[in-house]
């Protein structure tokens, strides 16, 4: 197939980089900023791979020796299991209410918004630039027990009378949407952006109902920002703490929580070390099978 | 759908990340000896003393703990003074915002005997205590502090982790206890009933500062936050971890607790005096409530950390603030308990209703239900706050 | 009948609609209590209006510094992320070479280590190698984490991008330099720019990788951090607000600009997106 | 830009065992072919077939896996494609979206530092009847307007050779036709090499002096038109350009100036001079228009050979009507039938015969298992007179 796009007088092929010529470009290119991260991130992830393998019953004062603990790894999943499993489960949840969100807004501002086009997409980006806290902040006013918001929600019968949203399950999901949505909405956007709005006339032209033609041709196109927006809004959002620790309960700590409390309060850095290992194993495990079942190959 | 690349397959982040597992393995072993102690000592951690040529100071404080000009925010009346009167130009930063925060913040570098940047910091007792432990904090000379040796509040004077007085001085202090909105509630006189009535069910919060919340606790089990055994850790947790599991304890906190109990959001809460005064000033039914069965008494403390490069200024500094004038002044500012004598003296000129405040100048009656938390060694300190780490959910 | 008929036709513009708005409630929360006078420092209710705070935005002291300085930072940090991550994109996009997987996950990686993990093992680092922590170690960070975000955005852009306008401009005697200088980095710009506005949001708002790396440095997240703690001057919301505005400002001024342009770029393929992550 | 004599023809233009692999894939396999200065020489080929790759090695877009490409004397094959007095108009026409027009326009001439272009500029877009465009962005024009864009871009720089890529594939037909007429006068008038690639054997034979029809990365026939029209060199050919009815037969060796064929069962002859076989299997053809449909074998005239069938199908489509023929073994042969009025209309379903002069026929060798082959009606009858 790509052998036949090659040459095919529709679709001039990409130069082919010219061998010698090119060969050390490349690594020219890569290098700054490939040596930045691997000094100031690779190095000091290394560091932490090390430590997340050193005995756990090291102390601060006294140091701690590596013995390869690897038992460091079954131990923390066994105390933190709850939390690692309520860490997916709200970035799962938010994920899809960011996706019910998300995808109508993506979709009217790349396929309906005709001139006011960039305005609706400056309004999704810009909430970027007040700060987070300040943000989050805000959203505690809002959702504050004697607040507007709960108020008309008890007098419409909605929450019970002495019920709350603050210092919920449902806050920190919330919280978590709202702050990640950006990041799931504009790869959507650029996706959706390059849908042909003639693909869903032909669509309908073939006897398709619009559920099915969206089921049929819009979805599978959006497919490859669906997947990147996918994984841009759940892996920052399985990480965070902040939402928990203002919008929730202790109830509600997710594994971030965790994490932060062993290297700042407990002074665990084994633990620690290991915590954070296994979220990004969680992580990428999750990136793995998600992207084998929306059966992409295209990662960003 | 044209795909002129592939920027990262499948297959291609499963053969990068085992590269990547291969490297860091290697970088690993390069770090596989482990790591030293962190523990320092007098003679191994040597710091140098360039006041004599320097006439400069770091100082290091919590936000919002300096009196401030009411005209003009940007002036901080007693420090300004100091500078003045010595010529020692203060670089004040507001950077401390938790204790633990902050430890992460400087234990890399005070663990190699590195220097902080900063002369004078202020920390809680127990960070103190761990601090000092750890031997990163240098000693004053008590010949240049006159006034704290004359002026500290006889019961701060001699305490476990510093018993000479010259290496942790208390900045302020404060009270922990129990305080409610009476607009949303009614009276709350122990710390049973903050755990237990239903109708404050999801509306308190508690304390994430493990000695403030548990010392609380154990005195209302009747046992002494100053002395107590591990079973009793244990019984007051088990009693915190049912109030967490009811949902009657919504939440832990630091000082953000403040806002929501003056807006009523919580009802009741464990707070700090300094706050609640704070709130009381702006309506008198939010109340500071000291239980029959005590309260915590803790400090935060001036020290000065090791390869910090101004001592003879930070002394010249701690004794400043040691005299009962300008005591009063910050006081009058900051409304927690003055740890200066004299300094309730001084206040009759200033502010008389503050004078007579027994949350800053704290009565007999009170001081005697004050409890300080009991000094724990770095095994009992990682065990008990792993233990209240987990009820308290992180 | 004529109503369902309206919202069936509506429907999806009016969701969008409404998600702008719950994008744009907190903005508006903040905007509001940037005109409050609160009751006191521990009060976060609306209290009386007031034009105070925008007047004397800098009354309360060390913020502005703080602020100042977040620009600095966050300037010179795009600066350096954009160019270090321009030349990777272009890389990856543009070459093929041994070792590419690799390269991939060292950008993936970044974008999936939670930010405490990066903030306390830096730390480390600069421990270990005696660097004292300050502007500077701050900067390094920064761009340690914009540079993944800056690939990842110029990448799409480029990839978009029609290789045979450089073909086109070399068969018109451009040699490489010209043709990158005339042709592709005009093209490939808009998604630089918006890798640079990212970058820049990134570190501006960043807080805790900076806290464990800036020594005695405060920047304007930190600010608010502390101050949260014992009560948030109204002040802050000038700035998150001034902040907001500046960036519809920006993005509004340069999609004007654009405008032109991008009606051009049609045939250059899609416009680059933004990606983020916090 | 040096030794680049721009002025001074260079010379023919000539490919010596040009080859060119992807991989294990051959897309141009040991191609050699001089182009004559000053000519107009169409490539054409179905999609894929190695011409756009032959072009854009031609350009310098894509380096020789072996080979030669020669310009007068000198190699240019491993010449960048900027140090080549080579200019493309591209399929896609590759405006540069972010320039206008006449910066588009000006572009070849600034990079090789000529600094008042002006004059230059706008004599050619007047060439090009581009007049007041010049402000203009691409995106603002038709797609014939940025066809005639693309033209003058190259055009401007006086390349010794002029690549055309399909450049009128995206247009309509009328707007092609005028395109066609427009690129010939512009040849003639700038008298510069032109190679024209595409898959439209109209355009390539209205257009070009000569004509190579390549397949599968090999050349299968190179020279005029009208020469490879009517007597193609194999059955590709036949079919590709125009159309051709090809009968399987057996030749059965040469006598008296023609070669005897049987197929399917009846003896036909082909002249000596029109036959590419005089042995074994081989296909004769003939083109639908030189055949003549009439009621009954009596009218076929003296010396004519002819098959007999039923009509199934009759198109009328103006200038012709075009009958399928179903033969007795069940070929189906395609006639067109001038509407000249000369003759009548034959319905469908009546039995008719069809006759062609011996010197109309060719005869092709022949793959022992081909079997008949005849082009399907085609909706727009290429070859057909119009």
């Amino acid at each position: 197939m790509t052998l036949l796009a090659r040459t095919g007088s529709g679709e001039p092929p990409p130069s082919a980089p010219r061998p010698g010529r090119h060969r050390l470009l490349p690594y020219l290119l890569l290098l700054p900023g490939a040596a930045w991260l691997l000094i100031f991130f690779g190095v000091p992830l290394a560091q932490l791979a090390a430590a997340s393998l050193y005995d756990p019953s090291g102390s601060l004062s006294t140091g701690y020796a590596m013995t390869w603990a690897f038992g460091n790894y079954p131990d923390v999943v066994q105390a933190y299991w709850p939390q690692f499993l309520r860490s997916f489960g709200y970035a799962g949840l938010a994920l899809v209410l960011a996706l019910l969100l998300g995808y109508p807004l993506a979709y009217a501002i790349a396929q309906k918004a005709g001139r006011w086009k960039n305005l609706l997409l400056v309004c999704v980006v810009a909430p970027m630039f007040t700060s987070f806290l300040v943000r989050t902040l805000a959203w505690k006013t809002i959702l504050s027990d004697n607040g507007a918001l709960v108020g008309l929600l008890r007098d419409v019968h909605l929450l019970a009378p002495d019920g709350r949203l603050l210092a919920t399950p449902f806050a920190v999901v919330l919280g978590l949407t709202y702050n990640f949505l950006p990041f799931l909405v504009l790869p959507l956007y650029a996706s959706l952006e390059r849908l042909d709005p003639r693909l869903l006339e032909a669509a309908t032209d073939l006897y398709a109902s619009p559920a099915q033609a969206f089921r049929r041709v819009t979805l599978p196109l959006s497919m490859p920002g669906l997947v990147a927006g996918t994984l841009l809004f759940f892996i920052p959002a399985s990480g965070d703490y902040i939402n928990a620790e203002l919008l929730g309960t202790p109830n509600e700590y997710m594994i971030g929580n965790v994490i932060d409390s062993a290297f700042l309060v407990r002074l665990d850095y084994p633990q620690g070390a290991a915590l954070s290992f296994l979220l990004m194993a969680a992580i990428l495990a999750v990136v793995f099978g998600y992207l084998r079942r929306a059966g992409t190959e295209e990662v960003l | 759908m044209r795909t002129p690349l592939r920027p990262l397959s499948r297959r291609g982040l499963l053969t990068g990340t085992l590269g990547s597992a291969a490297l860091l393995t290697m970088g690993g072993s390069l770090a596989g000896c482990g790591t030293n102690g962190a523990q320092q000592t007098e003679a191994g951690c040597v710091s140098e003393d360039l006041s004599g040529t320097e006439k400069k100071l770091a100082f290091a404080n919590w936000p919002q703990y300096m009196d401030v000009d009411e005209k003009d925010e940007s002036k901080r009346p007693s420090l300004d003074e100091f500078i003045t009167k010595t010529g020692i130009q203060v670089t004040y930063t507001e950077d401390i915002n938790d204790n633990n925060e902050f430890f992460g913040k400087v234990q890399n570098q005070l663990a190699a005997c590195q220097s902080t940047d900063r002369d004078i910091i202020v920390l809680t007792d127990w960070m103190a205590a761990r601090m000092i432990r750890l031997g990163w904090i240098q000693k004053l000379d008590p010949a240049n502090i006159p006034n704290v040796q004359a002026n500290l509040l006889p019961s701060l004077l001699n305490r476990p982790f510093d018993t000479e007085n010259r290496i942790s001085i208390p900045w302020q202090s404060g009270l922990a206890g129990l305080a409610y909105n009476g607009n949303v509630t009614k009276e709350l006189r122990t710390v049973d009933e903050l755990l237990t009535r239903p109708d404050l069910k999801g509306k308190v919060t508690a304390l994430s500062e493990m000695r403030d919340t548990m010392g609380l606790l154990l005195g209302s089990n009747g046992h002494d936050p100053a002395n107590f055994t591990a079973a009793q850790f244990d019984d007051a947790l088990n009693k915190l971890k049912k109030a967490v599991d009811s949902g009657q304890i919504r939440k832990f906190t630091g000082n953000d607790y403040a806002p929501d109990l003056a807006k009523g959001d919580i009802a009741a809460c464990i707070g700090w005096s300094g706050d609640v005064i704070q709130l009381s000033g702006e309506d008198e039914k939010v109340r500071f409530v000291a239980p029959d069965s005590g309260v915590m008494l803790y400090s935060d403390n001036m020290m000065v950390p090791n390869k910090a490069t101004h001592k003879s200024n930070a002394e010249a500094l701690i004794n400043y603030y040691y005299e009962p004038a300008v005591a009063a002044k910050l006081a009058a500012y900051v409304n927690y308990i003055c740890p200066v004598k004299g300094a309730q003296a001084e206040m009759e000129k200033i502010d008389p209703e503050l004078a007579a405040n027994p949350l800053i100048f704290p009565d007999e009656a009170l001081l005697s239900k004050s409890k300080v938390f009991m000094a724990l060694d770095e095994k009992q300190e990682r065990e008990y706050e792993g233990k209240f780490q987990q009820v308290i959910g992180a | 009948m004529r109503l369902s008929r309206w919202l069936a036709d509506r429907w999806v513009m009016i969701v969008a609609l409404l998600v702008l708005g719950y994008l744009a409630l907190p903005i508006l929360v903040v905007a509001a209590l940037s005109f409050n006078r609160p009751s006191s420092r521990l009060s976060y209710d609306f209290n009386e209006f007031t034009l105070d705070n925008w007047r004397q935005p800098c009354a309360t002291s060390d913020m502005c510094d703080a602020v100042v300085r977040s620009v600095q930072i966050g300037f010179l940090a795009t600066v350096v992320a954009t160019v270090l991550g321009t030349l990777m994109a272009f890389a990856l996009v543009r070459h093929r070479f041994r070792g590419r997987s690799g390269i991939n996950v060292l950008i993936f990686l970044p974008m999936a280590t939670p930010e405490l993990v990066m903030g306390t093992s830096l730390l480390a680092l600069f421990v270990s190698a005696g660097v004292p922590q300050g502007f500077w170690t701050i900067l390094i960070a920064h761009v340690m984490f914009c540079v993944s975000f800056v690939v990842v955005t110029v990448k799409a852009r480029l990839a978009g991008m029609d290789r045979r306008l450089e073909e086109a401009a070399m068969d018109l005697y451009a040699n490489e330099w010209q043709t990158f200088r005339r042709i592709t980095l005009p093209l490939v710009l808009p998604g630089i720019v918006a890798a640079a506005l990212l970058a820049f949001s990134l570190s501006f708002d960043d807080f805790i990788i900076t806290n464990f790396n800036a020594g005695t440095t405060v920047t304007f997240p930190m600010y608010v951090w502390g101050a949260a703690q014992r009560g948030i001057p109204p002040q802050v919301n000038v700035i998150g607000t001034a902040m907001f505005a500046v960036a519809l400002l920006l993005v509004g001024l340069s999609s004007l600009r654009g405008r032109r342009a991008r009606r051009a770029n049609l045939l250059a393929g899609p416009p680059g997106h933004l990606r983020r992550s916090s | 830009m040096t030794g680049m004599a721009r002025e001074t023809p260079a010379g023919d233009l000539r490919l010596a065992n040009l080859t060119k692999r992807f991989g294990v894939f051959t897309a141009v396999d040991d191609l050699s072919l001089t182009i004559e200065q000053g000519s107009f020489f169409a490539l054409l080929g179905a999609s894929g077939c190695g011409k756009t790759t032959t072009l854009r090695m031609i350009a310098g877009l894509e380096e020789p896996t072996t080979g030669q490409v020669l310009l007068g004397d000198r190699d240019i094959a491993r010449l960048r494609p900027y140090k080549r007095p080579v200019n493309t108009v591209f399929q896609s026409y590759a405006l540069f979206p972010h320039l206008s027009i006449f910066e588009n326009v000006a572009f070849g001439l600034r990079r090789r530092g000529i600094r008042s272009v002006d004059d230059e500029v706008t004599r050619m877009l007047s060439l090009v009847q581009l007049d007041g465009y010049g402000n203009r962005r691409p995106a603002q024009l038709s797609g014939g307007q940025q066809q005639r864009v693309a033209l003058a871009r190259a055009l401007i720089n006086r390349p010794q050779v002029l690549l055309l890529d399909e450049p009128l594939g995206a247009l309509d037909l009328k707007l092609r036709r005028q395109m066609q007429i427009e690129l010939k006068r512009i040849q003639i008038e700038v008298g510069i090499t032109f190679v024209h690639v595409t898959h439209d054997q109209e355009e390539a034979m209205t257009m070009a002096d000569t004509v190579a029809v390549m397949n599968a990365g090999r050349i299968e026939q190179l020279g005029a038109p009208a020469d490879i029209y009517e007597f193609p060199a194999t059955a590709f050919v036949a079919n590709f350009l125009g159309q051709s009815n090809l009968l399987a037969g057996e030749a059965t060796g040469a006598g008296g100036g023609d070669v005897a064929v049987t197929a399917h069962g009846t003896r036909f002859s082909v002249p000596a001079g029109r036959s590419r076989a005089d042995h074994g299997p081989v296909h004769l053809g003939v083109r639908p228009e030189k055949l003549i449909l009439v009621g009954s074998a009596d009218q076929v005239p003296q010396g004519h050979q002819h098959v007999t069938g039923v009509v199934t199908d009759a198109s009328y489509v103006g200038v012709s009507t075009q009958y399928l023929l179903r033969t007795g073994w069940g070929t189906e042969v395609s006639v067109f039938a001038a509407n000249s009025g000369a003759s009548e209309r034959v319905p469908v379903g009546s039995e008719a015969v069809a006759y062609w002069d011996p010197r109309h026929a060719f005869l092709l060798p022949r793959d022992a298992a081909d079997t008949d082959r005849t082009s399907p009606v085609l909706d727009e009858p290429v070859g057909a007179p119009s």
